[in-house]
């Protein structure tokens, strides 16, 4: 057990130093960082003021591994734009970034697990089919595009809910609406195909011989093994949500670290970039992490070394 | 083999026949987008009623022909420069097939190439294939492709090469588990046996029998890429203006969307259709390939 | 003439120890030294996990052995061009429904190993493919089909004409027949025999059941945890057997004899765990009649005429 | 006194498919009775009908279908339910998927008690404990406590076994128990078998294929081909003086230890089993047999050499 989370471990570490490179590369590719930062306008004198300001001047390698000596106790640089230590940018937006990913992620909880469920139960019936199209409008729908009609109709037209700002927990409603419409999809045909494999084991058939009631069959001895990729699922698409939530933030105006980011995106605010790509990442490793212990307490087989 | 097993096969046979009529009829509505998807594609210079690019600020934010005071000259109206919207629309179902289709091609060479020797040469081979899928799945896509856009600057290849670079993750786990299952069955050692080379035994035991998976796969990765292009560009750093692109239409018209709903909704619906039917299509091609649902 | 030469001959597998384990040494194959004559078959028999069907990859060479030596025909496996270990030994293998590749059709998958070889012209794979599937009783028309179009007991001619069509010296078959019915087994068998004769082939016969291993076999090793305990010609070991697993295997087979019951094989129902492996007889847990030195003591091989017996107590 | 298990002329249906076409068999109390055919001749099915356990797209019909004089196709559902498990029990072949991994050897066990006899938990467990000593399983307080996949596939069958007898069944039907099982294992689980069987005065329907297995355990043997029972009698009676050209053929197909020849051709029937598409009619066997005629492509008797001895053919003697 311990073995195998060290291990996990050191994949994640690797991971993460992989993330760091590929992140710093990245914001290098443009070619001269001064002559961005300084601007249209600069002189020669300016750009070489900047790039003796921020270290650009000295050789990359120094930059990098200064910046990875620095992200290893936490200082993950200056915001070139706002004048502070990124990672105080980050802890500031991140509220409003994990508030929008869990109110998604327990909508489409909410919503794909019964859908699945029945689903599976009620296999090829019309219920069956109206689930599974319900999974393919999801999936087509996109993100933006959804944000944008319901703030028409719910914002504009009903006035019922906020079209923008981070006040209160109404602010929420409608970006995690959206933003649960792109993980409803896969959880709910995860859980169907998970009940029906259940439905069709052997265990099932020995379950029915023994006479056991229609609800114990089905929440007892079916749901339970098909939770357990759900479960690893979830925790992989928590991460795909908060990573993807940046466009949702961007539609309501909500000022998380997606917001944040392509604030400095456009602002060529580098060293926030590259902090908010590997913060996402290491989070992102982090749930994969989680997903692997909750399986572990699921299922007995994983438990026992 | 028991009867048992037998039995339950015969279920399976029996229960696909209903649900064959359903989804045939899913999957032909699906073929029939993709077809005139890609015939708007193909011949859009010849379909456009007008030059997408013309502005006529004399005709600015014309209603289409199903609202009152529509203009028969522009059937789904003009945008906020008085250019036709029927004409973009077309344009812009270039942009986003030819995005698809050249994304997917990119990430597929990449993913299948990967998940193939990872699954089948296995070992070092395969733990360097899985360390690569993890480390790419813990990339938050969005924000890296809006990031290279933003820095290089935006054009067309460098939107493709970008997703292409980022998408090749379900190529590469489907291409992996299926190699892996096939290699591992009995006619592949009877190749080996055989006297057959590495690369026959790829070329002709392995890819056929995981060539219809990776056709599902490239199906869902065309219609990511084409909402992840929308998506882009409607952050303003995907396809560069005046290009028509979906997702800059609706940027573009987002401030007149309270208004003037119409010129966020022809898009988005034509967006929206589009992928809805390549997925339909795609779910349709699973099931007459016996797949496995969710790879 | 020697057919198959094994020499001191070991396997072992790293087993991942699922998500939470360690990974565990499984040993497949300790050890095994033998060899069959041109023209013998050679019936091994074992428990699942006893290591037979890795012997018999080890020999096709599937599977690289930690130590020892293998050689077929002469020549050292490792040591062969593949093309040439192709014409001197094939395989059979167990299931039909794996064996055959299901997009391929029949006479695509008898002409591969023709054709791999590259220097058979395709009028003379056409005619050789033709010959072979009329020999295993198939008709032209079964040529065309695809594996999902057959039976059981066709898909495994069709796998038998594969393996035949480059006309080898030895063919190894694991388990060909365990998939089958009983009518079925008994049509593959004779089959296996009739080409047996005609083609002067060397069988390695290895399956589960007793009576189709004495049926095909010249000798027969009993094969548990990896090692031969009890090798002897195939009257011998079935007359009269003296390792006490060979007995315990001979009891077990319930032969259709109405009003005899069902025998006391008195082993205990837990398999031993291949990745640990007991001290001294690898046998004494389960033994009917082990005493306290088999705990302790590696039991020697005892020669006997034509084969040899792994127990301190014989 | 009636039959503990009566089927007559059932007939199971999956779509077009004909599984079982008429088949009659009797399970008299006390009595194993083995049910024997190849993959595919509906033994599995008609097992599954009894305990309605066919899956919904099944057609079942018959013109009798009872247990202990008790009509099951009227049965509700839930009449069903309370029967299964309870007064009928059955085991399956694969050991090691047959029990739900999530959940402890116990914790299966003792739903069956606390479902059909309202037991308390430790009653139940109690139970269980004593069922698993007596299926020969040492320390049945730790196993009772341990996870499906920390068992052996004999140790699952013992389990599978002690927890069809939670309720004391009349009737056990057990689907070919032994054969994912190794040899030396499966002779152990057929003797354990046998002696609860007649321990416990159970009826017994035994599936198999393994004609080896009913000679050893079987009082009386029903063989199947193609949906249909084309032969039944006492056991010894059948091996003794097999009637229908099929049970002789299947007969010579087995090579028995000691008493075959090294290559001489096995006895061996032609052919494969066939497809039986609608409207088949006439002995299903007579493509393979070496007897056929033109009249056996229509209605075939049934003779009965004596009271308990019946085969279908066409031929007489």
């Amino acid at each position: 057990m311990l073995q195998f989370f060290v291990r996990r471990l050191i994949v994640a570490l690797l991971v993460a130093a992989t993330v760091m490179t590929l992140a710093f590369v990245l914001t290098r590719l443009s070619g001269d960082l001064a002559i961005s930062i300084a601007g249209p306008n600069a002189t020669q004198a300016d750009v070489d003021a900047v790039r003796r300001a921020y270290g650009l001047d000295r050789p990359l390698l120094v930059q990098f591994f200064d910046w990875v000596g620095r992200a290893l106790t936490g200082d993950l640089g200056q915001s070139y734009f706002f004048k502070t230590p990124v990672s105080a940018l980050i802890a500031e937006r991140m509220p409003v970034t994990l508030t929008l990913g869990l109110t998604g992620l327990v909508i489409a909880l909410a919503v794909s697990l019964p859908l699945g469920i029945l689903a599976a139960v009620r296999e090829n019936t019309a219920i069956d089919r109206l689930v599974q199209v319900v999974a393919l409008l999801g999936q087509a729908m996109p993100s933006f595009w959804l944000g944008l009609l319901l703030m028409i109709v719910f914002g504009l037209q009903l006035g019922w809910l906020p079209i923008s700002g981070t006040g209160s927990w109404d602010n929420y409603v409608m970006p995690g609406v959206v933003l649960a419409f792109s993980a409803i999809p896969a959880l709910t045909r995860l859980t169907r195909a998970g009940m029906i494999q259940s439905m069709a084991s052997d265990y099932i058939r020995t379950a029915r011989a023994k006479g056991l009631s229609r609800a114990s069959i089905l929440l007892k001895h079916a749901l339970r093994n098909a939770a357990i990729p759900v479960v690893a699922i979830t925790a992989v698409q928590l991460g795909f949500m908060l990573g993807g939530s940046i466009v949702i933030e961007q539609v309501f105006a909500l000022h998380g670290v997606g917001f944040l980011a392509w604030e400095s995106i456009g602002k060529n605010d580098f060293p926030v970039v590259q902090a908010v790509v590997l913060v996402l990442a290491v989070i992102y490793v982090a749930l994969t992490m989680l997903a692997d212990l909750m399986n572990a307490v699921l299922d007995p087989r994983l438990r026992a070394s | 083999m028991s009867i048992a097993t037998a039995s339950r096969g015969a279920r399976r046979g029996e229960r696909r026949s209903p649900r064959r009529g359903w989804r045939s009829a899913s999957t032909w509505i699906g073929a029939a987008i993709v077809a005139i998807a890609a015939f708007c594609a193909v011949f859009a210079p010849l379909l456009m009623p007008h030059d997408p690019f013309a502005q006529d600020l004399g005709k600015r934010l014309l209603v289409p022909f199903w609202m009152e005071g529509s203009d028969p000259e522009h059937l789904l109206g003009t945008d906020q420069l008085g250019r036709d919207y029927l004409s973009r629309l077309i344009y812009g179902c270039r942009i986003s097939m030819l995005i698809g289709v050249t994304v997917s091609v990119v990430s597929g060479v990449i993913g299948i190439t990967l998940g193939v020797l990872g699954g089948f040469f296995g070992g070092r081979v395969d733990d360097a294939v899985l360390f690569a899928i993890t480390t790419r799945l813990s990339i938050p896509v969005v924000l890296v492709a809006l990031a290279v856009v933003g820095l290089l600057g935006s054009s067309m290849t460098l939107l493709v090469a970008t997703l292409g670079l980022l998408l090749w993750d379900r190529f590469a786990v489907v291409a992996r588990s299926t190699t892996m299952q096939v290699r591992n069955l009995d006619f592949v050692a009877a190749a080996w046996c055989a006297g057959c080379s590495r690369f026959r035994i790829l070329l002709h035991e392995v890819l056929p029998n995981i060539a219809s998976h990776l056709v599902v796969v490239a199906t869902l990765e065309i219609a990511l890429a084409i909402l992840l292009e929308a998506a882009l560009s409607f952050l303003g750093l995907g396809v560069p203006p005046p290009l028509p692109s979906w997702g800059l239409m609706i940027a573009e018209a987002k401030d007149y969307m309270f208004f003037s709903p119409w010129v966020i909704v022809i898009p988005g619906v034509a967006l929206f259709v589009l992928v809805l039917g390549i997925n339909l299509f795609g779910d349709g091609l699973r099931d007459s390939f016996g797949a496995r649902s969710d790879p | 003439m020697t057919a198959i030469e094994l020499g001191n001959v070991r396997k072992t597998f790293r087993v991942k120890g699922g998500l939470l384990g360690a990974d565990r040494h499984v040993v497949a194959v300790d050890d095994v030294s033998f060899a069959v004559p041109t023209g013998g078959v050679l019936g091994i028999v074992g428990e699942s996990g006893c290591g037979k069907s890795t012997l018999a990859r080890l020999i096709l060479g599937l599977l690289q052995p930690d130590r020892g030596s293998i050689a077929v025909e002469g020549q050292r496996v490792a040591a062969m061009d593949r093309r040439a270990r192709a014409r001197l030994i094939q395989p059979v293998f167990q299931d039909p429904f794996a064996s055959l590749n299901p997009m391929t059709r029949v006479r695509d998958i008898v002409a591969m190993p023709l054709k791999a070889q590259g220097n058979f012209g395709a009028a003379d794979v056409r005619r050789r493919v033709d010959e072979m599937l009329a020999r295993v009783g198939l008709s032209a028309e079964m040529g065309r089909r695809l594996p999902a179009e057959l039976s059981g007991g066709q898909r495994q001619r069709v796998a038998i004409a594969r393996a035949l069509v480059l006309r080898p010296r030895i063919v190894v078959c694991d388990e060909p027949t365990s998939a089958l019915d009983v009518s079925v087994q008994a049509q593959i068998l004779n089959l296996l025999a009739e080409l047996r004769r005609e083609l002067g082939l060397t069988y390695l016969f290895i399956s589960h059941n007793l009576a189709v291993v004495e049926h095909v076999a010249s000798e027969v090793a009993v094969m548990y945890l990896g090692r031969f305990v009890e090798r002897a010609p195939t009257e011998r070991l079935f007359g009269e057997p003296e390792h006490p697993y060979t007995r315990a295997l001979l009891a077990s087979v319930l032969t259709p004899e109405p009003g005899l019951g069902v025998p006391d094989v008195g082993l205990g129902d837990t398999l031993p765990d291949p990745a640990n492996i007991p001290a001294g007889c690898r046998f004494h847990p389960r033994c009917p009649i082990a005493e306290p030195r088999c705990a302790v003591e590696s039991p020697p091989l005892k020669a006997r005429p034509g084969g040899g017996v792994e127990c301190l107590l014989v | 006194m009636t039959a503990l298990l009566e089927i007559e002329q059932l007939q199971v249906s999956f779509g077009s498919t004909a599984a079982v076409r008429g088949a009659s068999l009797s399970v008299a109390r006390g009595e194993t009775h083995c049910l024997v055919g190849e993959s595919g001749c509906g033994k599995s099915v008609t097992a599954l009908s009894v305990m309605n356990l066919l899956a919904p797209n099944a057609r079942r019909s018959a013109k009798r279908l009872a247990f202990e004089g008790q009509d099951l196709l009227g049965l509700s559902d839930s009449g069903m339910a309370n029967l299964r498990g309870n007064a009928m029990a059955m085991i399956f072949q694969e050991p090691m998927t047959s029990l739900n991994p999530a959940y402890t050897v116990g914790s299966q066990m003792t739903e069956v008690l606390r479902r059909h006899k309202r037991a308390s938990q430790r009653a139940a467990t109690d139970r269980a404990a004593d069922l698993l000593a007596r299926v020969g399983i040492t320390a049945p307080g730790l196993r009772l406590g341990q996870f499906p996949h920390q068992l052996s596939g004999g140790l699952r069958q013992r389990v599978m076994i002690a927890m069809a007898l939670m309720c004391e069944p009349r009737l056990l039907i057990a689907d070919e128990p032994t054969t994912a099982l190794d040899v030396t294992v499966q002779a152990q689980i057929l003797r354990l078998l046998s002696r609860l069987q007649r321990d416990l005065g159970l009826g017994m329907l035994l599936i198999t294929h393994d004609l080896g297995i009913v000679a050893r355990v079987a009082h009386r043997v029903s063989v199947m081909y193609a949906g249909e029972v084309v032969e039944s009698a006492p056991t010894a009676e059948l091996f003794a003086n097999p009637r229908h050209p099929y049970t002789q053929g299947l007969l010579r197909c087995v090579p028995v230890p000691g008493r075959i020849k090294r290559d001489e051709p096995l006895g061996s029937i032609p052919g494969t089993v066939p497809r039986i598409a609608p409207g088949f009619a006439g002995c299903a066997f007579r493509e393979r047999c070496a007897f056929a005629d033109e009249s056996c492509s229509s209605a075939i008797p049934r003779h009965r050499p004596s009271a308990a001895h019946d085969f279908l053919c066409r031929l007489p003697a």
